[in-house]
Parts: structure tokens; sequence; C-alpha cells
């Protein structure tokens, strides 16, 4: 049961699903939606990993989603105790109000 | 005996040492007994000195090296001390008449609160101008030439709570450094010209290589004349000389008769080799000296202070020296400075002892009728006021000076001017000096003067007033029955001379004019005060007294030209004006760190963009390279 | 061995004062005290014993040495070597060391351990400076002498000055410089493998590099950059007062004692031997720099009225001679180069302990609200008469014959810069005196600080009085040593 | 089977856009759900099951779950969703799309440089893959469980509840 689809259209999907969460990232004010952006982004990329460790036969590919998803949960979990201190703190989750860094 | 040598310099130094380490914690009789016993054993070791060198079975010039200074590759610089009769007369005069001064202090400076200071810094006044005089190579010299140089600062600025005083101080070291920088470059000439810094060897091979009047011979000479101008005060660098009598009479003594000033003449006379190869030099030398003696003699008429009035007249007084040294009589030259050297300190000291019974009053026109009073202080004056006037045939500045004038008109380099300058200079000399008896001693009693000065005083100025009269018999021109002990000890020999008045005929007239200002001190300010009184009155008259009084405004032209100049230069470089170019490089960081600092919003998607940007920008450049 | 502990033995003083430092500042400066005259002693029984016996019949020109493989991928090496001109610098260093010490300022509270730790260590790193004779070591040492002057500045630095913009403008100044001479060191020593197929960094075997072109020019002036900064000449000196005020009066001596002889040092040890040829052809317009900075120097100081700043520009002015006498690029320059180094280091480290000494309890360094100190502090009156005699080049000083030296050989060379620089000396009198002048003469105006010289400050005092007569009267031991190195 | 692989592409693609174009976060939060599932999908029709199984399990189910948690936990109401749409205005999306057509435009136009060649595809066992991680990745895999750590302190650290004095305590 094996799919004989292009490697490239793999890759573009991954692409596709890449900016989309980079146009989320970009328009969203809202922390919270930037992570799930996030999240997108890096499932993509762990999308063209697969797609390429597929067309390469070698399990490499598929490691590196596994250490894609690692560091997803940690970056989530980190992520996520950062949204509560940020709503804690500014009451909104509008990142446009954390601006104390402005220069 | 002669190996004594190294104890003349060595026990003023050690005086010095001892004092300044010690001088604090001694008794006040310690530190005279140091003070004045090391100069005094330095007398008596350059006596013994002087004994050995004459009792010599071949006269020969003595060496004597301590140790090697710097070596560096060809350049060997030796601590030597030489001893021939010019440094053995210098010597004498300065390590006798010092201990006479340093006798003199014990009682003059009894007083103060900075006793051994003083002391220690005499001491290695003395130390310094027996290194200069014995030195053997030009560096040790200048070592010597610096130490005097720095003692004078000392001394002159000694009362330093006075600022007046400090600054006379600083004048002193600046205007004779200026001297001594020349003199410093004239040394590096003399090396590379002749590849030696001693003296010894300097003179012969300089004979040997210079052809007279050479362009090197020139300028190395009057690069030498540039350090003995600043330290002898002549023009144009006199003008530190009058402003030194801020420190104390005995410094006045000191640095006028014994030491400082004479430097520069024996430097002179020590390279006298080296200035007989280049005539042009002498010229100057014999105008400049020349035109100084005048200008301090009169100087010397318009001063109200005492010291000041003497001062001018040193600096006169070293005018002939030049002027003799200009024509080739050296030994004339040394032989005025000893005279010289005996009435001048003479002069100090004895003004020293009525500056200090009228209360440190130093004013001539509030002094007045004083030979009643100070009795002894006025013979002794009047003696070497006669010395300085050289009143014929019975003090030793007759001698002296007519040995000065009769080289000017009989030498070849000489001439009728210079003599004529001269003589004038004697009839001024005269005057002034007389001006000075009469208004301080004779007249009514204007101040109140109080306890008569001690032994320790008038000891020294009697027997300085003895030598002041009768030095000069040492040498007697052959009109008068001819001897000639110090001009033979200094191997010189008179030569077929011709001038166009005979030597006795200059004599009489030098004589006249001696005696015409004395003459006319008497008219001016003992018979007929108000002559002078009525023409200082009148604007042209109040005019020149002013110039005269200020040394003929050489003050203000310097602090005009040079003094101005530098300090506007350094108040220009105050702020370093070059670090300006740093804070430029430092304002453009600023001013780039404020401009990329805008791009730090603070705002998570301004950043967000600005990474995708980034990556759009690179993979462009990925996919169209 | 002996070369390693000359450097490891500050570094380990240094640490133990600071441990001390915990329990009292009192032990810690006594245990600094002991390590600087142990270092003393160290480096005056190496001298002692290089002296009586040197390396028997080699055609090294080293004194002493050790060599250990340090990086031989790129052809560093751990290569310590001694011959007399390192071997008379470190007896400066350890001299100073010493002066340092005794006057520095452990009681006034501030952590007196770090300061001596600080201290120490900067000796250890300026000791590894004049033993390194492979390039990347002397670089690193050069590197390492920054750090402990970065933090006696900003950590010990004179309160009413803008310490932390000083340790900044010092830092900056002497890193950049630095790393462009580490550039240089490391295109020289590429060329040389690139010549000779042989990769090294040894200060040695780099000599007689053929050198072509633009580099021939920009390799030497990389070195020339780096130590023309730590010198410092005109127009890169102005990092310089802003430290000279701020640093603590301890530290300041070492940087301007000692720090500052390593730009000269530099010059002497890599420059010259290094870049001959280019050496020479840049020989008039360095002397060109070093007469400015001669003049800029002494009309700076002639109006400073801050003590400090004063010491800054008169060290502008005599280090400007100092790099005269190298560029006159003749044997009795280059000796008077190296005596005026000696001879201006006990000088500083004496203007240096004379402005802690009025700093002290809070005393004022404005000349312009001092004067008449001599009345309550006649030894101090003393000591900085003696100074200011040195500064302004009495004969009988160490720094006159430095000067007449330098004079000498730039006459030879030049002879109208040497009688522009001869002049120049007529401008350092001026400022010297009128230094006397404002602080010790004159009226009382109450800004004067309460004490003398205490009894530590006295021992420094005298030490430096005695090294600077001795070195005026008897140069000879230190002209010298120098003798095989300098031509 | 590659009919299953343009339908489940077509699937994630339109549920991504959903996802950042919800103003209701539990909205998005069920597309982003969506889009992991096809993405699983396409990960066993590409011959990693393992792979999907982890992408369902871990993704899917444990990672959206936090999402769920903090969602709730912030307890935000309909003004919020009403505050989201306001933001999501046409202007607000035109700069951050032209940039990323952009991007899209050069990732196609180098997936394209290469040649076009479709194989066979096999399946890389989770067998494979076990091997390779303990393998030469076993370091890789320590990585991980450092990040984890980290993860797990961070995250703990960072949830603790702070007062109005600054002082923390214990959640």
């Amino acid at each position: 049961m094996m799919a004989t689809v292009p490697t490239e259209y793999g890759m573009v999907l991954a692409a596709v699903l890449f900016c989309t969460g980079l146009v989320g990232l970009l328009v969203r004010r809202n922390v919270l939606f930037m992570l799930m952006s996030t999240e997108i982004m890096l499932n993509a990329a762990g999308l063209a990993f697969v797609v390429a460790g597929s067309r390469w036969h070698e399990p490499d590919g598929q490691i590196m989603f596994m250490i894609i998803v690692t560091m997803a949960g940690a970056e989530v979990a980190v992520g996520l105790a950062l949204i509560m201190r940020f709503y804690h703190l500014f009451k909104t989750l509008d990142t446009d109000a954390a601006d104390t860094l402005k220069g | 005996m002669l190996q004594l040598l190294w104890t003349v310099p060595a026990l003023p130094l050690l005086g010095f040492a001892l004092l300044a380490l010690f001088g604090r914690r001694l008794p006040r009789a310690g530190v005279s007994v140091i003070g004045a016993g090391s100069v005094g054993l330095s007398a008596v070791a350059s006596g013994l000195v002087a004994w050995g060198y004459i009792t010599q079975t071949v006269p020969a010039a003595y060496s004597q090296c301590l140790w090697t200074w710097m070596e560096v590759g060809s350049l060997k610089v030796d601590m030597i001390l030489w001893l021939d009769p010019i440094s053995l007369v210098m010597i004498l005069v300065a390590t006798g008449v010092g201990f006479l001064i340093h006798v003199y202090s014990t009682e003059y400076m009894r007083d103060d609160a900075d006793y051994a200071r003083f002391f220690a810094y005499m001491n290695l006044f003395v130390g310094a101008m027996v290194v200069l005089v014995l030195a053997g190579s030009l560096p040790m010299l200048y070592l010597g030439w610096e130490g005097v140089g720095l003692c004078s600062y000392l001394l002159i600025g000694f009362w330093y709570d006075n600022a007046d005083n400090a600054r006379a101080a600083v004048k002193a070291f600046l205007v004779t450094r200026i001297g001594d920088i020349g003199m410093l470059i004239g040394l590096f000439v003399l090396w590379f010209s002749l590849g030696t810094l001693d003296i010894q060897p300097l003179m012969e091979r300089a004979q040997l290589q210079w052809t007279p009047n050479s362009a090197v011979a020139v300028a190395a000479t009057a690069l030498l004349l540039c350090g003995a101008l600043g330290k002898s005060g002549q023009l144009p660098l006199q003008v530190w000389l009058p402003d030194a009598m801020a420190g104390p009479t005995p410094v006045s003594a000191l640095i006028h008769a014994a030491t400082m000033v004479a430097a520069g003449v024996y430097l002179l006379a020590r390279t006298h080799v080296l200035f007989d190869l280049a005539p042009a030099v002498q010229c100057v030398v014999a105008v400049i000296g020349a035109a100084t003696l005048l200008l301090a003699g009169t100087s010397a008429l318009a001063q109200r202070d005492i010291k000041r009035a003497l001062a001018y007249s040193t600096i006169s007084q070293l005018g002939y020296m030049f002027l003799a040294l200009g024509v080739g009589a050296w030994s004339a030259a040394l032989f005025h400075f000893m005279t010289h050297a005996f009435f001048k300190a003479l002069l100090f000291m004895a003004a020293g002892a009525v500056i200090l019974a009228m209360h440190h009053e130093q004013d001539m026109f509030n002094m007045g009728g004083l030979r009643r009073r100070l009795p002894l202080v006025f013979w002794t004056f009047l003696a070497g006021a006669m010395s300085l006037a050289a009143l014929p045939l019975v003090t030793a500045g007759f001698y002296s000076k007519d040995m000065i004038l009769w080289s000017v008109l009989s030498s070849p380099k000489g001439g009728f001017l210079l003599w004529a300058a001269g003589v004038v200079g004697a009839f001024l000399t005269g005057l002034y000096s007389f001006r000075i008896v009469f208004l301080v001693f004779f007249g009514e009693e204007k101040g109140h003067a109080s306890a008569k000065p001690g032994p320790a005083m008038m000891i020294p100025l009697v027997l300085l007033a003895v030598l002041a009269l009768g030095a000069g018999f040492v040498e007697i021109p052959e009109t008068l029955g001819r001897v000639a002990l110090f001009s033979s000890f200094m191997g010189v020999h008179a030569a077929e001379a011709s001038a166009v008045l005979g030597e006795g005929t200059q004599q009489v007239l030098a004589a006249l004019l001696a005696l015409g200002g004395l003459a006319a001190a008497v008219v001016l300010y003992l018979l007929r005060p108000g002559i002078v009184k009525a023409w200082v009155a009148t604007p042209s008259g109040a005019a020149l007294q002013r110039l005269c009084a200020s040394g003929w405004g050489f003050d203000a032209l310097y602090g005009m030209l040079i003094i101005r100049p530098v300090v506007a230069l350094s108040s220009l470089c105050r702020d370093d004006f070059m670090a300006v170019v740093w804070r430029a490089v430092g304002i453009c960081a600023e001013g780039a760190a404020a401009g990329l600092g805008r791009a730090q919003t603070g705002r998570l998607r301004f950043y967000m963009a600005g990474i995708a940007l980034g990556a759009v920008v690179v993979l462009a450049l990925v996919v169209l390279l | 061995m002996t070369l390693t502990a000359i450097i490891l033995f500050p570094l380990l003083g240094g640490v133990l004062a600071w441990a001390a430092g915990w329990k009292s500042a009192a032990s810690a400066r006594r245990i600094a005290l002991i390590a600087a005259a142990l270092q003393c002693l160290l480096v005056a029984a190496l001298a002692l014993r290089l002296r009586l016996a040197p390396l028997a019949g080699t055609a090294s020109p080293w004194l002493a040495e050790l060599r250990m493989p340090w990086i031989p991928q790129i052809g560093a090496s751990f290569h310590l070597a001694a011959d007399g001109l390192s071997m008379a610098m470190l007896l400066l260093t350890a001299f100073l060391g010493l002066v340092a010490v005794l006057v520095s300022e452990g009681a006034s509270g501030r952590n007196g351990g770090g300061l001596h730790l600080c201290l120490l260590s900067a000796l250890a790193a300026v000791s590894g400076v004049f033993l390194a004779a492979d390039l990347l070591l002397f670089f690193v040492f050069f590197e390492a002498m920054l750090v402990p002057v970065y933090f006696l500045i900003i950590l010990w630095g004179d309160l009413r000055e803008d310490r932390f913009a000083a340790a900044l403008k010092f830092f900056l100044f002497t890193q950049a410089s630095g790393l462009v001479m580490l550039v240089a060191m490391l295109v020289l020593s590429f060329l040389n493998a690139r010549a000779t197929g042989q990769l090294t960094l040894d200060a040695l075997e780099l000599r007689g590099v053929p050198l072509a072109g633009a580099v021939a020019l920009l390799l030497p002036l990389g070195f020339f950059l780096a130590f023309a900064v730590k010198l410092p000449m005109v127009p890169l000196h102005s990092w310089q007062p802003v430290t000279y005020a701020a640093i603590p009066a301890s530290g300041g001596i070492i940087l301007s004692g000692v720090m500052a002889k390593v730009g000269a040092y530099g010059l002497l040890r890599f420059v010259l031997p290094l870049f001959p040829a280019a050496s020479s052809q840049l020989a008039p317009w360095a002397m060109v720099l070093a007469l400015a900075g001669i003049l800029y120097g002494a009309f700076a100081a002639f109006a400073q009225t801050d003590l400090r700043r004063f010491i800054a520009y008169s060290s502008i002015n005599h280090l400007g001679f100092v790099v005269l006498g190298i560029f006159s690029m003749n044997g009795l320059g280059q000796r008077g180069a190296f005596a005026l180094m000696v001879a201006h280091g006990c000088s500083v480290a004496g203007l240096f302990v004379l402005a802690g000494v009025m700093e002290r309890d809070g005393g004022s360094r404005d000349m312009a609200r001092l004067g008449g100190l001599w009345a309550a502090a006649p030894r101090l009156g003393a000591f900085a008469l003696l100074l200011i005699m040195a500064t302004l080049g009495l004969p009988g000083l160490a720094n006159f014959v430095g000067e007449f030296l330098v004079l000498l050989g730039t006459f030879q060379a030049s002879p109208r810069i040497a009688v522009l620089a001869a002049l120049s000396t007529g401008l350092s009198a001026a400022y010297a005196l009128r230094f006397m002048q404002r602080i010790f003469f004159g009226p009382r105006r109450g800004a004067e600080p309460a004490a003398d010289l205490s009894g530590r400050q006295a021992v420094a005092a005298l030490l430096l009085v005695a090294s600077l007569l001795l070195l005026g009267l008897f140069p000879g031991t230190m002209l010298q040593a120098v003798n095989g190195v300098l031509p | 089977m590659n009919a299953v692989f343009y339908i489940a592409a077509a699937v994630a693609a339109v549920s991504t856009i959903m996802v950042v174009s919800r103003s209701n976060a539990v909205y998005s939060l069920l597309y982003l759900i969506v889009s992991l599932l096809s993405v699983a999908l396409i990960f066993f029709v590409l011959g990693a099951p393992f792979i999907a199984a982890l992408e369902v399990i871990i993704y899917a189910g444990a990672i959206m779950v936090l999402f769920v948690f903090t969602i709730m936990m912030l307890n935000l109401g309909p003004q919020t969703a009403e505050q989201e749409r306001k933001w999501l205005s046409g202007r607000a999306w035109a700069g951050p799309s032209i940039l990323v057509a952009i991007l899209m435009a050069e990732m196609l136009y180098v997936l394209w440089g290469g040649d076009h060649q479709v194989e066979g595809r096999h399946i890389v066992e989770p067998k494979e893959v076990s091997v390779a991680l303990y393998g030469p990745y076993v370091m890789i895999v320590e990585l991980s469980s450092m990040l984890l750590l980290g993860g797990l302190v961070a995250a703990y650290h960072l949830g603790r509840r702070v007062h109005g004095d600054g002082k923390e305590q214990q959640p």
C-alpha cells in the first residue's frame, strides 16, 4: 500500500503548510494563535523530512521527525507556560502589548 | 695632596646628603657645623690641592677619573675631574668665598624655621659648582651646570609661601634652561664633529680638524655661548638675574659672587681654544658683553631696591668679563671674576647686614645715615664699593678692570669702540656704586636700625674687605711695576700690543672716568639731591627712569613674544583637541546605534517579519546565483 | 622552569592574597607584599645568574629559554625566552610591582584582596609579555594585561571619575589595536609558511620573511598600531588621560610604569627585527609623530590643573622621546630609549605614588585648589621635587641619561628633529616647575591632604628615589644589559 | 493510493488555512487537529507508518490537549473572539501574504529545479528506524531527553503562580 506521487509533490505540500503557518505567524497578534502557527510550521518541516527520507529509503528522515516532535513537545510546554505568565502579566494575549524591549 | 681632589666636591655633597636626610632631626648647632663645616673642609681640601699643584716638580694638569658615566659604542663619558690653573682658581674661589658665605649665613638665617633645608641647598650649590668647574668632560660639566641651576631655583624660591618668590625661581630656572638647551645641542655638534666629549681631547682635535670660522666651529661655539649667556645673565638672557633677588641675601651673594653666574665665564674660558677658532663668535661675545655692561649699568642707576641695584651691577661686571673673553683675554676675565667674587660677595653680605638691621627693608630710599649706626658694615661696604667702582691703585677691581680694558684696546680682536663702551661703563659703575653708598649710609636717618650684626657676619665681611682691596696686587700692569703672578700661573704671556693709546694713557683715562663717576655721585646724591629729583619729575626723565628701572623692558618683550604664545598654545592643547577624532568615531557609533535601535520595536510580529524577509532574501540569493 | 615561575609566582601570590582578603584586608596586603618582594628577589637572582653564566656556546641570542609545543596545528609553541632587554624589563616590572603593592589602597574598605589579585595578575601578564618569544603567546599575554587593569579601574577606581567610560575606552583602544596586530601576526606566519613550507609563530624564525608590495608596509603598521596605542603615541593617546584619572594609584604605577613600556618593548623586540627594511622606511614618519607627541604632551601638560591628567600628558611627552630614540635607528638612540623606558618607569611610578598620597582621605588633586603643601608635608615635597627634576631631565637622575642618548642618536639621524626635541625640554621644565609651584609652593589654600608620607609610602618613595639616583649616576650596568640586543 | 495522498493533502492545506484564519481559538484548534491527522495519513501512504502513529498520538493527542487545557484555563470569552476579528482586517493580511507568496514561489522554483522522476517507494520499517535511532543517533536521543527535561523544569518554573508582592508560591 504505497503512494507513487513524485517527491516534489510531498515537498510542495510541506512548503504550502509551512507558508500558511508563516502567514499565520505574521498576521496574528494573539500569542496563542502564533504558537499554533509555529506548530504548523514545525509539522511542515517534519513532513519535508519524512518525504525526503522516503525518497532515499533511509530512516534518517523519520528520526529527524521524532526529534522535531520531541522538540515541539518541549516547546509547547514552555510556550504555553509562558502564555499563562503573559496573560497574568498583561491581562491580554496581544503580543504588541509586550514591547518593553523597544529600543 | 692632589689625590684629595675628589673630596673637594664630595664634602659639600656629603653635607647636603646628611642635611637632607637628617637635617630636621638635628639641632641648629649641628646643622651649622655640618653646613658650614663641610664647605670649610672642602675649602681646606682645595687649599691642600692647590699646594700640591703648585709644588709639583713638573707643573702639569692633573686628572682623576672617578667612574665611567655612560658608555655606548664609541661614546664614553667619564666622571673625570680635571685640575689645571683655571679650575684651581675657580675651586679656591668657590669653596673659599662659599665658606665665608656659609659662616655668614649661620647668623643671618638664625631665626629661619627651615634652617636645615637652607644649608642643605647651599651645600648642594657649592658641590654642584665644584663639580662644574672640575669637570673633565662636557656632560659632567653639564651635570654641574644644571645642578647649580637647580640650586638657584631652590634657593631663590626658598621662602616659598610667597608666590612671587616661587615665580622668580621658576623664571631663573627657565631662562637659564633656554640657554642650556643651546649648550646641549652644542655638545651634540661637538660630538659629531670631533668624536669626543672630554674637554682636553676636544681642544686638541679641534685645533687639528677645524679651520677658523668654519661653519661647524661657529655653530658649536655659538651654541655653547647660548648656555654661557643664560647662566651668566648676559643679553638677551639677563632677565632672570634681578628677579633672583627674591632669595635670602646669602643666596644672592653665593649666586652672584662665587658660583652660578661665574659658570658662563668659566665655560668660555675653559673652551677658549674653540672660541679662538671662531673669531666671528668671539666678536659677538665682545659686543654682547659691551652692550650688557652699558644696559645693566644704566639699569642699576634707576633701582630703589638695594639688592636689585647690586644685581644689575653684577650683570654689568659680567659684561666686562664677556668683553674680555670676546677679545680672547680669558685670563683677564678670570682675574676680574676673582676680584669680582670678593667684592660682590662683600657688597651683598654687607647689604644683607643692612637689610637685617632695617628689619627686612630693602628700599634704599627708606634707608640713610646708617654709617653711624653700623660703622663696621659701612666701612666694609665702602671697601666693596670702591673696588666695584675700580678706584685706582688701592682696589683690586682697578687692576682687574684695567687688565680687561687694556686687552680690549690692544687686542687685534678688540677695538676702540669696545674699549670706549668699557670706559663709559667704568663711569657708570662709579656712579651707581656710590649712589648706593650715599643713599644708604649718608644723609639723614630714616628707618630705625636695630641690633648690630654679630661676629659670624662681621668676620667674613672684614676678610672679604681685605681681599677686595688687596687681591689685585697679584697682577700689576707694566706701567706700575710689573707683577704677573696670575697670568703666568694661568700660562698666559703678554703679547706684543699695539693700540691707538698707550697703556699708561688709557689707564689714566679709565681711572679718571671712574673717579668722575664717584664725583658725579657725590654731587647728585650727596650735595645736590634736588637735581635728580627735579629731572625725574619731567616727563622724559620719568619715562627714561621707568625704562631703566624695568631693565629696558625685556620682561614685557619676552612676555609678549614667548610666554603669551606658549600659554595660548597650551590652552589650545588643554582639552586635547586630537581626541576629537576619536570622539567623532564614538559619535558615529552612537548614531548608528540610535538608527538601528529603531528596528528594536519590541513587537514580536515585526521581528518575525524580519526573519521571513531574511529567508526570502537568502533564498532569492540561492535561486538567482 | 624559572621563566615559568616568574609568570606563575605573582599569580599564585595574587590568588592567595585574594583568598586571604575574605578574612582581612591587612593580611591580603601582607601576603601580596611578600609575594611582590619575593618576585623581585626571584627576578634579581635570575638576572644575576644569567649575567654570571649565560647559555654556553650556542648561536641562540637568548640567555635562557623554555620551549614546549602548544598548538602545533598553527605553529604556536609555548616559548619563553629571556635576553638582556627582557631581563631588564622584568626587573623593572618586579620592582614597580613591589612599589605598587607597597602603596596599594588595600585598607580602604573595598575588597582589598581582589585589588591585590588584580595587581599581581597584571604583573604576571606583563612578565609574560616580556618573556614571550612566540608571537601568539605574546599576543595572549598582551591581551591578558587588559583584564586586571579593566577591573582595577571599574572596581577600585576613583569614584569622582567616570570609571566605566574610562575602562571602556581603555579596553576598546587596546583591544582593537591588539586585534589588528593579531591579524598582522597571522598573515606574517602564513606568508612565512608559503615561503618556507614551515608553519611557525616563533619571533626568531620569522625574521627575514620576504615581503613585497603593500604587505611589506601594512604588516609592520599593524604591529606598530598596537604598540603605538599602548605607549601611547599621539594621536592614539586619548584613552590615556581618562584612564590615568580613573585608575587607583597602585594600578596606575603598573599601567604607566610598565604596561606603557610594553609598547616600546614591542617596537624594539618585534617591529624592528621582523621588518628591518620597512622600519627604516617608516622611521622618519615615526620620528615626526614622536616629535608631535613630545610637543603636544608638553603643551597639554602645561595647561592641566588635574594632577592625574598632568601625569598622563607628561608621560606622552616622555614616551615621545622613547619612540624618537627607537626610530633614530642607531645604537645611541635605541639605548637611550631603553634607558628612558626604565627611568620613566621609575619617575612616573613616583608621580603615581605622589598622587596616591595626595588623594588619600579624599584629598583634592585639583592643582588650582592646592598650594603651599611643602609646609605640611616636607618629605612629600622633597620626593615630588626629585621626581619633578627627573621629569625635566636634570643630569644625575636617570631620565637625563635616556634623554641625552636619545637626543644624541636623533641628532645623528636628523639634526632638525633633534633640535626641536631638545627645545621641547624647555617646555618640559616649564610644566614640571609649574606643577611643583602650584602644589607645593605659594600660600596654602586649604584643600591639601593632612598627612605626609606614611611608613610604607616612604619606603616606596625611598626605593624610587634611590633607583632614579643610582640609574642616573651609574647607568653602566643598565646600558650594558642590552649590549647583545640593540645595535 | 495516489488519490488518498492528493485528498489528504488538500484537506491538510485547507484545514491549515482555516487554522490561521479563525477568530475563535477552539475552532482553530480543531482545524489544527484535522490538519495533523491528514498529515498523519500522508505519512502512512508515504511508507512511514510508525511516524504516522506518532503524529496522531503525540501531536494530535498529547500536544493538542495541552492547548485545550490552556485555552480552558485562560477562559477566553466571546469578546476575545470579537477582538480577533477586528485584528484580522484585510490590511493586516496584505503584507505577510505578499511576503510569503514570494517565499512560496522561490521554494517551488527550487523544487522544480531538479529532475522529475517517479520512483518506486517502499516502507521504512519502524525496526530500521529504531536501529538507526539507538545506533548512530544515540547521542541525539540523549540530547532530546535533556531537552525534554529542560522543558519540564522550565514549564514547571514558569507555571508557578506569582502573587502581587512578587513572591512565588508552589502551584
